[in-house]
């Protein structure tokens, strides 16, 4: 049914679809709305048999989550930000355990400084934590994304993260088809867990294992997202039937076929990237666009078989790896190992910062001259930082960086009165 | 595309109205997009959010920085932040007052601007007189809809009724209808003026 | 008393089994077909008081809910020894996930048996003191104060065991860590304010609160059985010393514990929803000298270079427990 | 369903496969260790294993048990002065198990209940000749018997029973009970003629066609010391007191009697004076603690109303009076006069001195030893003379009912064996279950309980019983007090105490095995072994 909706209220209706039967909930922002949405469900007892745990901490959310999906529950919990680094310990232990739990991230930045709007700094830290990771472009993905993460993950005994960007998302009010209630069940089967707490059937679960087994532990896991690199797409195609729509799969190309400059970028900035193209297309320009939606696994072949017949590519991303640039890039990067591609990073939007079309034309039209820097950050305030650089430069107490700048941008309150 | 922001405090319905706009256009079988500037969102802070209008699926995530219209919820805002900033020459302006632009000090301002795209209404009084609470949101989209004709008037109304029940509902579309009507009335004396 | 004394038999309550009593009146330990939920062949100290107390503690919860039972572990020496690869010792569901967050697991699955409509199955989470009573706190409070349907058992062997014998906040003053060495003019862990865990857990109102020691078998298991027959949260804290950490003989286990009740250094109650309903008497006071010599962690109180001031204070401590808990008969009479 | 993940789940119970004992370097082991109470009893009761029964109800297997060692525990639990109770661990936690109390309770419950002693089945075709039915006798004979051997009793009186019956107040031991208790040995095809005094062992073993002997004559013949005394001054000694009690005619004492003598006989006599309304005085040279009478019985003897003068002895003895001296003691604790004299009215003078043995019937008897007025056998209870056996009071030994049983079952196995031409072997005795070896924790906290007694009147006037024995309920309370030192009574705390489950448990009666694959060795089941059964031994590495 199409509906005028706020994203994270269409996220809670899929994920109700979905027949969860635990829910664990601390609230984080920007992802509160999705889970009161749940909980009210819950106590409204719409969504039964479910169980709704307001938690004590994000560390206790996905643990609640690890035990009921180990007892052979769908399990599933919501975060962002500083409440993903405070769970890591136990993001780790569910994705080692093969716990299937679907977790929405509602991307946001990581501080200090403190910061609630959104990049994907949260989620990308988690790279390597063994979890699958998504990325929706709009809410409408961001709905169809996790009906498919719960029966991938549980498919494969995974869990999968479905991120989609904090506010400018989660927040949106737009125009979102949400499924009916038949069609997500023919999709998606009940949760038959590869291992379950059961006294009808005792097994240990979380035996510590020593140098002899470790490694073959892990290589396991890799080889389970590397089955994940097929079964993504055929689940995608496995959707359409269903549900009628494109939604998912690995990456996706957009006016690619005879683009000289590929734009590559996760989630809902790859809209206003098309909005650039389709602008710049207009003038003449051959630029097209990669946008990537499994970070996690990350499809090398894909992304290559996208960038090789271009000349040029620039990773438009809103993470920073500090000290040595890119994050998606570095991935992207190794995906065109050997090809001769120039490429580029763009790093982005981080903490909210908006990342308007002016900009990105600028970028676009630089990277197609190869006038780029190897790492170019859209939209620095160069101005500021070289004023803060040179105020270490002289004095090694040179204040609180945060309060210089604010200073320096005319934004704070002793500026403004002072 | 139509590119609608709205500026208001903390407290004063502001993200909900662009997500009313945004229902009610959607009911209209348009496409449309309503977010928040993301603030924390504290009672009595300045607060802007954003609704597009168009036909086609809106792909766009930037901020609005060259609205069509601007929605002004508290007059106060004048003095504290440009929140004309990047309106288009022929944007529409749609100020919560019960003043005028002249008497309150934007007489300048609206001499440079076509006078049939600007609008004062007394939308708190509405809010007061219909629902009982100091909220001008409901009011100033319905104005919105009656100076801009982007949205039709039943549009607003379902959207009310998407958002509210019972006795909230009944007094929010009074609001709206008696402010489309203020508005229309204004529209129709600056048409002869 | 915390049980009907049962009729006068040889050995009274205090063995673990008497061949006199009714079938009904024996403990679970005794019954030659128990279920030892934790095998032979885990890989336990010598005298492992841990070991002890939670086979005592999971084959009575067994029993009380007719083997539908499901156990969560906090990483520690439970675990460890309980399950390397590629060997379990546990014959019951059981699932280790971290240190910190064993209430929470526990919470979980309790929340997926509801959700599943399988009332019958109940939920233990246990730990050390390290897992419960430091990393595991916020979630171990957040399971009470939701009152999840979990039974939590820490074993307290007053120490980080399993990393090397550091200290953790179970740790009495005095004693000698890895952490608080014997070393300079206040030898020994500090005298801090404590951390009293089962009180903290009664301050959450939860419906059930008890201590008990591997020294008093029967008492525990009453303990843990009532608790199974109880819904909600609930916490037993059993003590377990441990040979390695506290340097004592390993055949000393059981005495160690019973010392530590006697002496009123270890109070033995229970309480219900935050108040208590009854305290295990002292049977023959012990002077804490008597408690504290056989452990090599308390062995720089004594002998060449002794404190008896930290043992007068450490006297106190005891005191006090037995004031405020009424430890000894005539208090309360 | 899927398979398991690799190496993070594991299958329930695995360990097994983990052979723990290998970490071992002392190991446990079970053993069975003397209790004190065994080891103190004369007549060598199984006292831990019997009262085991008692615990559990069963008086009946409790008797059978006891009755393997002793024939007589209806007597017993009267008469013996209960050296197991001195030595009971118990009595370093509260007091003592009644031990006496309860074989009382048994032999009175196995009487009550008709209990018999089981024939033996097949008949060994050899003949032994008991001389004498005292303790001593009946005892060889019943053990005798029960090895099938024909058993003849020659008793010279006109009763079985000897000094149980001549030398022991009705008060102390009802005639009923005796009675009963010898006619359950002779129940067993044993043989008694009365009156039939041997003059001659030589001529009666040959006469009867005997193929051994086990003598038990006793003694009889009270001690005399010599007191200067007139004609019309009447002393007796104390044995012929006693006897004359048990017959037709009761000895005329006259009302003031005095008792010369601090044993048990003579505040047998004293009492028993006290009963028939006269005014017993004991004299005795030295004091109470130095008394060889237990003091229990000087102490019911005093409530009784028996005067009792300390340190003095009898300087002479006229018609109606006699004079005595006051003694001190020295620094070695003998009594020395003192040259004071005092006169105290006597009817009579009861001399309680002890008694000689009437070693007539071994006249002529090659090969035999006497010295102090008793028989020396060898280890194995046998005289100087081949196939002749002796016991009782008539050898070296403590004169005591209890001490005399023993030696009939002692004589008893080694007749037996000489019967068969083998030697008797005892068995070795098990090292002696200590308290230290115990841990007493376990124990619950129960006094001894308090026997009744006869109410002080009838105590004073009457030969009832003074001691009462124990109901089954207060018999099974204190048998269930017995500690079962060194002895494993299923407390099952072995089994529960290991932290590695190295204890199997085999069943009601079967007790338990360690499992060595397990065990590491910790210990913790001998620390908590509440009785002591459990030790650990260094393994050989």
């Amino acid at each position: 049914m199409l509906k005028q909706t706020e994203g994270s209220k269409a996220v809670a209706e899929a994920i109700a679809l979905c027949r969860p039967e635990v829910i664990c909930a601390y609230p984080i922002s920007p992802q509160t709305h999705i889970v009161e949405a749940l909980g009210e469900m819950v106590k409204a007892g719409e969504l039964a048999p479910c169980e709704f745990i307001n938690v004590e901490s994000e560390f206790a959310a996905m643990s609640v989550a690890i035990g009921s999906s180990a007892a052979g529950a769908r399990s599933y919990t919501a975060t962002a930000s500083q409440g993903l680094l405070f769970m890591v310990e136990a993001v780790y232990n569910a994705a080692g355990l093969g716990l299937p739990i679907v977790m929405t991230v509602a991307n946001r930045a990581i501080g200090a400084p403190i910061n609630i709007w959104n990049d994907h700094s949260d989620s990308l830290s988690q790279r390597d934590s063994g979890w699958m990771q998504l990325f929706a472009e709009t809410n409408q993905e961001a709905v169809d994304l996790h009906i498919q993460a719960f029966r991938l993950a549980e498919e494969l005994s995974m869990p999968i993260m479905v991120c989609m960007d904090g506010f400018i998302l989660t927040h949106a009010f737009e125009r979102v088809d949400i499924p009916a209630q038949e069609q997500v069940d023919a999709y998606l089967p009940p949760f038959d867990p590869r291992q379950v707490l059961d006294p009808a059937e005792p097994v240990s679960i979380g035996a510590m294992v020593g140098p002899e087994a470790f490694m073959e532990v892990k290589y396991l896991a890799h080889a389970k997202q590397m089955q994940a690199l097929e079964r993504i797409p055929q689940l995608a195609d496995e959707f359409k039937k269903i549900f009628g729509r494109d939604s998912g799969g690995l990456v996706r190309t957009y006016r690619a076929d005879d683009a000289e400059t590929m734009i590559v970028a996760m989630g809902s900035v790859l809209g206003t990237i098309k909005d650039v193209v389709d602008e710049m297309r207009a003038e003449g320009h051959k630029i097209g666009v990669l946008g990537i939606i499994s970070f996690r696994p990350f499809p090398l072949e894909q992304v290559r078989a996208a960038l090789i017949k271009s000349k040029r590519f620039i990773v438009l991303e809103k993470s920073l790896a500090v000290g040595m640039g890119g994050i998606v890039a570095t991935n992207v990067r190794m995906a065109v190992t050997g090809s001769g591609l120039r490429g580029f990073t763009a790093i982005a939007g981080l903490g909210g910062r908006a990342i308007p079309k002016s900009s990105l034309h600028k970028l676009f039209r630089q990277a197609e001259q190869e006038k780029l820097e190897p790492v170019t950050f859209v939209d620095l305030d160069w101005d500021v930082v070289n004023k803060q650089l040179e105020r270490e430069k002289q004095n090694r107490r040179s204040g609180p960086i945060a309060e210089n700048i604010l200073f320096d941008k005319g934004m704070s309150s002793s500026a403004k009165f002072g | 595309m139509f590119q609608i922001r709205i500026h208001g405090r903390g407290g004063q319905g502001v993200v909900t109205a662009t997500e009313m706009l945004s229902v009610a256009a959607f009911e209209e079988g348009r496409h449309a997009q309503a977010f928040p500037s993301f603030g924390s969102e504290r009672t009595g802070a300045p607060v802007v959010a954003f609704c597009r209008i168009d036909d086609k699926e809106i792909r766009l995530r930037e901020p609005i920085m060259e609205p069509d219209a601007l929605i002004i919820q508290d007059p106060t805002l004048l003095h504290q932040i440009d929140v004309f900033a990047g309106l288009k020459p022929d944007g529409y302006v749609l100020l919560n007052t019960h003043h005028t632009f002249e008497t309150i000090g934007l007489g300048d301002f609206a001499k440079e601007r076509d006078r049939g795209r600007l609008c004062t209404l007394p939308a708190t009084q509405l809010g007061l007189k219909h629902v009982g609470r100091p909220i001008p949101n409901v009011p100033l989209i319905a104005g919105f809809a009656a100076l801009s004709d982007m949205i039709q008037l039943a549009s607003v109304i379902k959207a009310i009724n998407e958002k509210f029940s019972g006795k909230v509902a009944e007094g929010n579309i009074a609001a709206a209808a008696e402010a489309y009507a203020l508005v229309k009335e204004q529209m129709k004396e600056h048409a002869h003026a | 008393m915390s049980f009907q004394p049962v009729k006068f038999y040889q050995t009274g309550t205090y063995t673990v089994g008497n061949r006199l009593l009714a079938p009904d009146e024996r403990s679970v330990q005794a019954n030659q077909m128990r279920g030892n939920s934790i095998n032979s062949g885990h890989r336990a100290c010598q005298g492992c008081g841990e070991a002890l107390g939670a086979r005592y503690a999971i084959d009575a919860a067994m029993v009380e809910s007719n083997g539908q039972l499901i156990a969560a572990n906090a990483t520690g020496c439970l675990e460890v020894f309980s399950t390397p690869y590629p060997e379990s010792s546990w014959q019951v569901p059981w699932i280790h996930s971290l240190f910190g967050n064993t209430a929470a697991v526990a919470t979980g699955i309790a929340a997926a048996m509801k959700a599943k409509g399988r009332h019958e199955v109940r939920v233990v989470a246990q730990g050390g003191d390290g897992g419960t009573t430091d990393i595991g706190f916020g979630c171990l409070s957040g399971m009470f104060e939701r009152n999840d349907d979990v039974l939590y058992i820490c074993y307290d062997n007053e120490g980080y065991m399993n990393t090397g014998v550091q200290r953790s906040s179970a740790t009495p003053p005095a004693a000698r860590t890895a952490t608080t060495m014997p070393v300079g003019p206040e030898p020994g862990n500090v005298f801090g304010q404590g951390k009293n865990v089962p009180e903290i857990a009664m301050a959450h109102g939860i419906p059930y609160v008890a201590t008990a020691t591997v020294a008093d078998l029967r008492d525990l298991e009453y303990k843990v059985r009532k608790a199974m027959r109880m819904h909600g949260a609930r916490y037993i804290q059993i003590f377990v010393p441990c040979p390695l950490g506290w340097g004592t003989a390993s055949h000393d286990t059981i005495r160690i514990a019973r010392l530590a009740k006697e002496s009123g250094m270890f109070p033995v109650f229970e309480a219900e929803h935050g108040e208590v309903t009854s305290v295990l008497k002292i049977r023959n006071k012990v002077a804490i000298g008597e408690y504290l010599k056989p452990q090599k962690r308390f062995a720089h109180l004594f002998g060449k270079h002794a404190h008896p001031e930290t043992v007068a204070r450490l006297q106190a401590i005891a005191d006090r427990n037995i004031r405020k808990y009424g430890l000894l008969e005539e208090e309360t009479d | 369903m899927p398979s398991k993940p690799f190496a993070i789940t594991l299958k329930p119970g695995t360990s097994l496969a983990n052979l723990t004992g290998t970490w071992r370097t002392a190991r446990p082991v079970y053993l069975d260790r003397l209790p004190p109470c065994n080891n103190a009893c004369p007549a060598g009761e199984n006292i831990q294993g019997w009262l085991f029964h008692a615990e559990s109800g069963d008086y009946e297997q409790a008797w059978r048990v006891l009755v393997q060692d002793n024939p007589l525990p209806a007597v017993m639990g009267r008469v013996c002065y209960h050296p197991c109770e001195g030595a009971c661990n118990r009595g370093q936690l509260d007091s003592a198990v009644g031990i006496n109390s309860v074989e009382r309770f048994l032999g009175d419950e196995a009487i009550k209940r008709g209990w018999k002693f089981e024939v033996p089945a097949h008949g060994s075709g050899k003949k032994v000749l008991v001389v004498g039915a005292g303790p001593s006798g009946l005892s060889a004979a019943y053990h005798l018997a029960c090895m099938g051997h024909k058993v003849e009793i020659h008793e010279a009186g006109p009763l079985a029973g000897g000094m149980m019956r001549f030398g022991i107040p009705k008060y102390r031991l009802p005639r009923d009970v005796l009675d009963a208790e010898v006619q359950r040995i002779l129940d067993l095809g044993v043989t008694l003629k009365l009156n039939t005094k041997v003059a001659s062992i030589d001529l009666s073993m040959r006469q009867g066609g005997f193929d051994a002997a086990f003598l038990a004559v006793g003694a009889h013949i009270g001690k005399r010391t010599t007191i200067p005394a007139g004609d019309a001054s009447h002393i007796v000694d104390a044995v012929s007191v006693l006897r004359s009690m048990e017959g037709e005619d009761k000895p005329m004492l006259g009302r003031k009697v005095v008792v010369y003598g601090g044993g048990n006989t003579a505040i047998d006599v004293a009492r028993t004076v006290k009963r028939m309304g006269g005014e017993p005085i004991i004299v005795y040279r030295r004091t109470r603690d130095k008394a060889p009478a237990h003091d229990f019985e000087i102490e019911e003897a005093l409530q009784e109303g028996v005067m009792i003068k300390w340190l003095s002895t009898i300087k002479q003895a006229g018609a109606g009076e006699i004079t005595v001296e006051k003694m001190e003691l020295d620094d070695k604790g003998f009594p020395q006069p003192t040259g004071e004299f005092e006169t105290l009215a006597a009817d009579s003078v009861v001399l309680a001195l002890g008694q000689d043995v009437d070693l007539s019937l071994l006249d002529g008897v090659p090969g035999l030893e006497v010295k102090d007025g008793v028989v020396q056998v060898a280890p194995n209870m046998m005289t100087g003379f081949p196939g002749i056996f002796a016991g009782g009071d008539m050898v070296p030994s403590q004169r005591t009912v209890t001490v005399a049983v023993g030696h009939g079952k002692k004589a008893a196995r080694h007749i037996d064996a000489w019967l068969n031409g083998t030697n008797y072997e005892s068995a070795a005795k098990h090292e002696l279950a200590e308290f230290e070896k115990l841990n007493p924790w376990y124990y619950s906290d129960a006094d001894k309980t308090v026997r009744p007694m006869l109410d002080i009147i009838r105590r004073q006037t009457s030969f009832d019983e003074v001691q009462g024995g124990l109901d089954e309920t207060n018999a099974l309370f204190e048998a269930r007090r017995c500690l079962s030192c060194g002895n494993c009574f299923e407390c099952d705390n072995c089994y529960g105490v290991c932290p590695d489950n190295a204890v199997i448990k085999l069943g009601p009666g079967k007790g338990f095995e360690f499992n060595y694959d397990y065990c590491k060795g910790c210990g913790i089941c001998v620390a908590e072994c509440p009785c002591g059964a459990i030790k650990m031994v260094a393994e050989d590495i």
